[in-house]
């Protein structure tokens, strides 16, 4: 069975999906979900494994040898990104249960695992797979079932929000969709490495540059990289807390993946930086993501709208990454994609328990929580200290790394911009610590239990996974460069 | 108790910060609580005494923990700066530790538990400062124990105590991330190793210039040094009870950033390559100017803690003066000046306190007369001036005068003035409040209520330090030996 | 001229797109942006299938004798193509019709608007409390 | 084609716009014929002009017709219309020609599946087999999609408690089919041949334009008849909502066990070769199978969604009954 492994990546929650409805009971279908969820996450585990060892696998469906039939494909990249994505589904389903019982009608909670379920599908499948057009599929997949997800929030904006991201996701899929026909009008192949081989042979078509442009654009819209990020803080917002604590870890690092996967594997870093001035550019709103994102973030009422925020934030960190088109550059970037998953995926989940106790995640109902819910309030202090970039957390990790390869550039001016990038942060972090801590609870307000244990653990497990990956970085820090090296290799 | 010397060093680090857990455990019975505490303050002074003396007969103590990142590893080994640091943190540690119990019972405050915690945790941080074997280790620390004196200062949770707390997080956090962590990346690129090394860490084919940038981002990051303009946080810092204004002023925070600076300058630049960047001269004028202008402010202060927390910033200009100055006296008389201050102005910020808890007086203009009513606590206020000011008999006597020498054998000769004029500024603000206490006569109010002597617990505090200053003046022998060997030992092995 | 002859007909596939995308741009009516969605949706198809077609080719169903077919790939993708298409409307017409019942619209501006003031009202709330 | 995107673009009364972007649908399709995409136009048809009309009808009843004075930017969108267009037309400029057989598109990965079909997989509709064999998993992932956008509508629309005066409702339906009668007895006796002709589509996909999908819209088009005029909770009766989910999940569950039937017996996962003795066979067997489980997904999926839609009406009225 090992030989499968690829393809069990995606199949084992895509078919966990319609079971769940013939098994109706939500409790059961609670368990189920979590199973093939976490099954999926020790595949993944199998599978970098594997990699690690062996080097890129490829998996042809259907027997058809491609660029005839679909192929799947895993390296080292897609691997580490398939990993982040099935652990932090697992650990969030830990919570998913109690949470929905209190957020999402009884009736509906069925539905709810299976949407969840699909659009882990979705993300596995665009990670794992080798052909392009499979790619859109999928993205579709977990597209459509981000909407709906988001959809079953209890405030009636979420549907307004949803709506949002349902138009501009729409919009981005179907520029995805020209930018690969222009490919495969060029080249005749939709299978990414013959896609590699063929393309240079055209690069210089008009034709290629607009298909590059078009599919970046549609990437960025996923990627919700600012100023295309319009959609994403109010889906986020209004969400049920767990789609949300999902999503903000993992959604956006599948979008970055396609950005790394088409620019290094298929385009080549000669076309997309040489012929186009694209590193510039990805330079420019990086920087000004960081610091218009973090800007407005510090302005918000709702904590989830601020760590929204940040999340559009930390994007820009990584495009700043990006755009340095080096290897030390590469490597920061997916480090922070792995960090930033921890980070958000605890502060989110925290915040899941809040509304479960509080019922909302109004700054103004944070009074006096440092007391009443000592565990929760703790988790988000970690996590926020991680989001600043305090030594001992994944967030200072992320932020060595950057700064190092944006120095080795010799570009002192963006450090000491990134650096500075994290003031910010703090201001929005110490907002929530001060009310939380120093301030009485609200009068009138019955006193606010601790949250339950099925959040406690979860939330910890990942402020723990925050602080040991931040001191003790072997782990992530291997992968991270194998990864990044192997690109590398791929583009040369 | 046999422990290895490299065990205790750990323990000093640990100990404080896993006592918290005892210290929550224990939270419902107050005086087990403060046992934990004393307890633990104790074994950290003896054990690093026990290091010093292990130090004496020339052993080399390091221990290593992992490696964070590649090449940067969390590690420690005791030199002399770092022990004389760690020697009176420890020691006035202690001190405080006796002190606050007396003072947080007397204004039963809420809370202790928390406080008691980060107590520890500070203690524990400056531990770590003080043994750190590189650049990274000591950042480390360093803002943990920013981190964890945040709760102190805005322990009474007032609006005003919140917009302290604010400034002081904002300012140190900010400066570390901004300009320390970023010079520390810097060095990084361009020396390729982080830890302290005799003679500097930079080859010598680097650009003068770009180092210099460094330097300055260096000083301005090491907000806790509180040079101009970044000395803000400190009489920000004021709104917190008085034993934690002590251990900000003596024992933990300022001194944290003082000794990073001296660490940085001697061990990361060298004197050598000190004394030849352009931007050196400058920054020593910058300490100067600090120095004379915190003196003045201190002076124009009515409030008797913010008069204090100015005229500290007058003396950590001192130090850091010391540490520009790039000679080897100047290191000297920097160093000890470190103790010498710490001992002088831990005693005046008890007295402080002592005066708030028995007279709850906290303004300079309303002591008069107070020194009958108060006459150890004044006494001792005034020694401790004097170590200050630096007149015998207190041991700032000798600091002070290893800055002049330092000052005159580089030939700085702007420098040696200021020290002179700041010298009589001490005096102008410092002496009028003993002279107050005891020569002017009280006013009818205060003899109403009939102020007495503070409570023993206080007294005791205050006694010990003071006899230390004036101890320093007669015996300076073994800590001149520790600051004249800064800069024979030849540093340590590094990350094995 | 000969380029003329050979693109005119991507042109006016583009065209078509762009209309589409206006109309998903510039319109305030939920349901005009879903319609909107389609057509630019479409005429992308439409691309796909004009790139697949080879001049004088039949119908790629294989028959005794003929050689020359149209590329099926492009067929494929589009059928694929369409499905996801429909799926999307599909959802985004659900949407419309709760969000009618929530707001009681289904004017971009208008429920826009409504969104704003929630948030006053909320804001209000905690005042008072 | 122009012209009806104008006019979309123009009219204000929505009910005519849907009617016209139907037959913007119906238009493309026969474009498709004219360019041999049979399958395409057929599909095409059925969704873009049947089905997605439908829903669109069906939204506007609920939603009303008319639309406010686009009080918007249109500048702002007409600017990035145009940026966007241009860069397309730029783009156009170094494309083969349309229609040129020399086009890399035609002689790189397709011949293959031209001329190689026949011996490899013995379907002469090549579209199904790249379509079910070639890139089966596409059609895997398609037919998720659908499914997902199933679950979507359902958890958005499903309605919890049938309304208190269902009479009502009822009443309202039954009058209004007394109406129709005649129209009601021509469908009664129609239906029987819709299905009919779904299942001959579903099965000779292999050799015409047709298949699993198109098969399945039609099937679920006849149903969607039967409950437009005998009304839902008749049609409701004929086939029930719990039914209709598990057929759903069931065609997804069929496809996906073929995958896995295949992976068993050591082919990858979707070889159908090795489903048995003969390649061949097998290739025929497997995309029976998944054809099968394409059109019950569809089917099913299209009911879902229908229902759902009609269901939330009469939902609505009856909430307007309540409050009246």
């Amino acid at each position: 069975m090992l030989v499968h492994l690829p393809i069990l990546q995606v199949i084992v929650p895509l078919i966990a999906a319609p079971t769940c409805l013939i098994l109706r009971k939500p409790k059961l279908v609670w368990l189920f979900t979590l199973l093939a969820s976490s099954l999926a996450f020790v595949i993944s585990i199998l599978l970098l494994q594997q990699v690690m060892l062996t080097g890129t696998i490829s998996y042809e469906l259907g027997g058809w040898s491609p660029p005839w039939g679909i192929e799947y494909r895993i390296d080292k990249l897609n691997a580490f990104i398939a990993l982040i994505i099935s652990g932090v589904s697992t650990v969030v389903l830990l919570a998913a249960q109690t949470s929905i019982e209190k957020e999402i009608p009884q009736e509906k909670q069925t539905l709810f695992y299976i949407l969840y379920l699909l659009s882990l599908t979705g993300m596995l499948g665009i990670l794992t797979t080798g052909d392009a057009f499979n790619v859109f599929v999928f993205l579709e997949i977990s597209s459509l079932s981000a909407y709906s997800l988001i959809a079953l929030g209890k405030d009636r904006r979420a549907l307004w929000a949803s709506f949002q991201y349902l138009i501009m996701g729409t919009i981005g899929a179907t520029f995805i969709l020209i930018g690969i026909g222009l490919m495969y009008q060029m080249t005749g192949t939709l299978n990414m490495a013959d896609l590699a081989t063929r393309l240079p042979e055209v690069a210089e078509t008009r034709t290629i540059t607009t298909a590059y442009v078009f599919f970046i654009v549609g990437v960025c819209l996923k990627l919700a990289l600012f100023p295309l990020h319009f959609w994403l803080p109010n889906a986020y917002t209004y969400a049920p807390s767990i789609v949300t604590a999902f999503f903000a870890a993992t959604s956006t690092k599948v979008a970055a993946y396609l950005l790394i996967r088409f620019t290094f594997s298929i385009f080549g870093i000669s076309f997309s930086f040489t012929t186009l001035p694209m590193e510039t550019l990805f330079l420019i709103l990086g920087i000004s993501g960081i610091f218009i994102a973090s800007t407005v973030a510090i302005y918000q009422d709702n904590i989830k709208h601020v760590f929204a925020y940040s999340s559009v934030a930390q994007v820009g960190y990584m495009i700043v990454g990006f755009s340095l088109t080096t290897h030390a550059g590469l490597t920061a970037m997916l480090l922070h994609m792995f960090n930033h998953a921890l980070m958000k995926g605890a502060l989110f989940l925290a915040l899941a328990a809040v509304v479960y106790r509080v019922g909302s995640t109004r700054i103004a109902d944070f009074q006096g929580l440092g007391r009443q819910m000592p565990l929760t309030m703790a988790a988000i202090v970690v996590g926020g200290l991680s989001l600043i970039g305090v030594p001992l957390t994944v967030g200072f990790v992320s932020k060595w790394y950057l700064v190092v390869a944006v120095i080795e550039k010799g570009w002192w001016w963006l450090a000491g911009l990134v650096l500075l990038g994290s003031l910010l942060a703090v201001i929005y972090v110490w907002r929530i610590v001060e009310t939380a801590y120093f301030k009485a609870p609200i009068a009138g307000r019955q006193p606010v239990k601790e949250a339950p244990m099925a959040f406690l653990v979860p939330v910890w497990l990942l402020v723990s996974a925050n602080v040991y990956f931040g001191i003790d970085t072997r782990l992530s820090v291997e992968i991270a460069t194998a990864a990044a090296k192997s690109l590398f290799g791929v583009a040369q | 108790m046999n422990l290895s010397l490299e065990t205790l060093l750990q323990l000093c680090i640990l100990l404080p910060i896993f006592s918290t857990i005892g210290i929550v455990a224990l939270r419902r019975h107050q005086n087990l609580r403060e046992a934990v505490s004393i307890f633990t303050s104790l074994f950290v002074f003896y054990s690093v005494v026990s290091i010093y003396l292990g130090l004496q007969t020339g052993e080399t103590i390091s221990v290593h923990w992992l490696q964070i990142l590649p090449g940067l590893s969390v590690s420690f080994t005791v030199e002399p700066l770092g022990m004389i640091f760690a020697l009176i943190a420890s020691f006035l540690w202690l001190v405080t530790i006796t002190y606050a119990i007396g003072y947080m019972r007397g204004h039963n405050e809420d809370n202790q538990t928390r406080f008691y915690c980060c107590f520890a945790i500070a203690i524990g941080a400056v531990m770590g400062v003080a043994f750190a074997d590189n650049l990274l280790t000591l950042f480390i620390f360093y803002e943990v124990l920013t981190l964890s004196t945040y709760p102190l200062v805005t322990h009474a949770g007032t609006e005003a105590a919140k917009k302290g707390g604010r400034t002081y997080l904002g300012i140190l956090l900010g400066t570390s991330i901004a300009f320390f962590l970023f010079a520390i990346l810097g060095t990084w690129m361009i020396a390729g190793t982080l830890d302290f090394t005799q003679g500097g860490v930079f080859p010598v084919d680097v650009d003068t210039t770009l180092l210099g940038v460094i330097l300055v981002l260096f000083i301005f990051g090491i907000g806790k040094a509180a040079i101009m303009p970044f000395h803000r946080w400190l009489p920000a810092a004021m709104v917190a009870p008085t034993p934690v204004s002590a251990l900000l002023h003596a024992v933990a925070v300022v001194k944290a950033g003082v000794f990073t600076v001296m660490k940085v300058s001697v061990l990361i630049f060298g004197i050598d390559l000190l004394s030849i960047l352009p931007t050196t001269q400058p920054l020593l004028y910058l300490a100067g100017a600090t120095v004379l202008l915190a003196s003045f402010i201190a002076m124009r202060q009515d409030n008797l803690k913010a008069r204090l927390a100015y005229s500290t910033i007058g003396q950590l200009g001192y130090i850091t003066i010391g540490a520009l100055l790039a000679s080897p006296i100047g290191v000297i008389g920097g160093s000890m000046h470190i103790a010498m201050h710490a001992f002088g102005k831990i005693t005046l910020f008890f007295c402080a306190g002592a005066i708030l808890v028995a007279a709850h007086k906290s303004k300079v203009s309303q002591l008069d007369g107070l020194g009958r009513r108060m006459p150890i606590t004044m006494a001792a206020f005034f020694i401790a001036s004097l170590g200050i000011i630096g007149i015998p008999p207190a041991g700032g006597t000798w600091s002070k005068w290893y800055l002049l020498m330092g000052s005159m054998d580089t030939e700085q000769w702007t420098i040696l003035v200021i020290l002179l004029i700041s010298s009589l500024l001490n005096i102008a603000y410092l002496l009028p409040i003993p002279i107050r206490a005891f020569l002017y006569k009280e006013s009818p109010a205060n003899s109403a209520l009939g102020v007495k002597e503070a409570p023993l617990a206080c007294l005791i505090a205050i006694g010990i330090t003071t006899l230390a200053t004036m101890a320093l003046f007669i015996y300076p022998a073994p800590l001149y030996e520790l600051a004249s060997s800064i800069l024979q030992t030849t540093s340590i092995a590094h990350g094995q | 001229m000969t380029m003329i002859l050979g693109l005119y007909n991507y042109w006016i596939v583009i065209v078509l797109m762009m209309i589409g995308f206006y109309i998903i741009i510039a319109h305030g009516h939920l349901i005009k942006k879903i319609i909107g969605l389609n057509i630019f949706q479409t005429s992308v198809f439409i691309f796909y299938i004009s790139v697949g077609k080879v001049e004088g080719a039949t119908a790629p169903i294989w028959q005794e004798g003929i050689l020359l077919y149209s590329n099926p790939l492009p067929h494929v993708l589009i059928l694929t193509a369409i499905v996801v298409g429909i799926a999307t409307t599909a959802l985004g017409l659900a949407l419309i019709v709760r969000i009618k019942e929530a707001y009681g619209s289904v004017d971009e501006d208008e429920i826009q608007s409504m969104d704003n003031q929630d948030v006053a009202n909320q804001e209000k709330e905690h005042q008072q409390c | 084609m122009v012209g009806i995107a104008l006019a979309v673009n123009q009219i204000k009364d929505m009910f005519a716009v849907v009617m016209l972007a139907g037959i913007y649908g119906l238009v493309s399709a026969s474009f498709f014929v004219a360019m041999d995409a049979v399958d395409v136009a057929f599909t095409e048809a059925s969704v873009g002009a049947g089905i997605s009309t439908l829903l669109m009808l069906t939204t506007v009843a609920m939603t009303g017709r008319t639309e406010h004075e686009a009080s918007h930017k249109p500048l702002l969108a007409l600017l990035v219309v145009t940026v966007t267009g241009g860069l397309l037309i730029y783009g156009t400029f170094d494309m083969p020609y349309f229609g040129s057989a020399d086009a890399p598109v035609h002689n790189h990965v397709a011949p293959r599946y031209i001329y190689d079909s026949m011996k490899e997989i013995g379907v002469p509709n090549m579209v199904t087999s790249v379509l079910a064999s070639y890139r089966g998993f596409d059609t895997f992932g398609e037919v998720t999609v659908i499914f997902t956008a199933g679950i979507g509508v359902l958890a958005l629309l499903s309605v919890v408690r049938r309304p208190k005066n269902d009479a009502a409702v009822e009443a309202i339906n039954d009058s209004m089919h007394e109406k129709h009668l005649v129209l009601r007895v021509v469908i009664k006796t129609m239906i029987p041949f819709i299905l009919l002709y779904a299942f001959y589509v579903q099965f000779h996909g292999d050799y015409g334009p047709g298949g699993g999908f198109q098969a399945g819209v039609i099937f679920a088009a006849a149903i969607i008849m039967y409950a437009l005029l005998f009304g839902l909770s008749a049609a409701r009766r004929v086939i029930t909502q719990p039914v209709v989910q598990l057929l759903s999940a069931l065609g997804v569950l069929i496809y996906g066990s073929v995958g896995f039937v295949s992976m068993l017996n050591g082919g990858s996962f979707l070889d159908y070769s090795v489903l048995s003795a003969d390649p061949i066979a097998g290739q025929h067997l497997g995309i029976l199978l998944i054809e099968l489980g394409v059109g019950l997904t569809v089917a099913s999926v299209m009911i879902i969604i229908f229902f759902s839609f009609s269901a939330r009406s009469e939902y609505q009225q009856a909430k307007k009954g309540e409050s009246l």
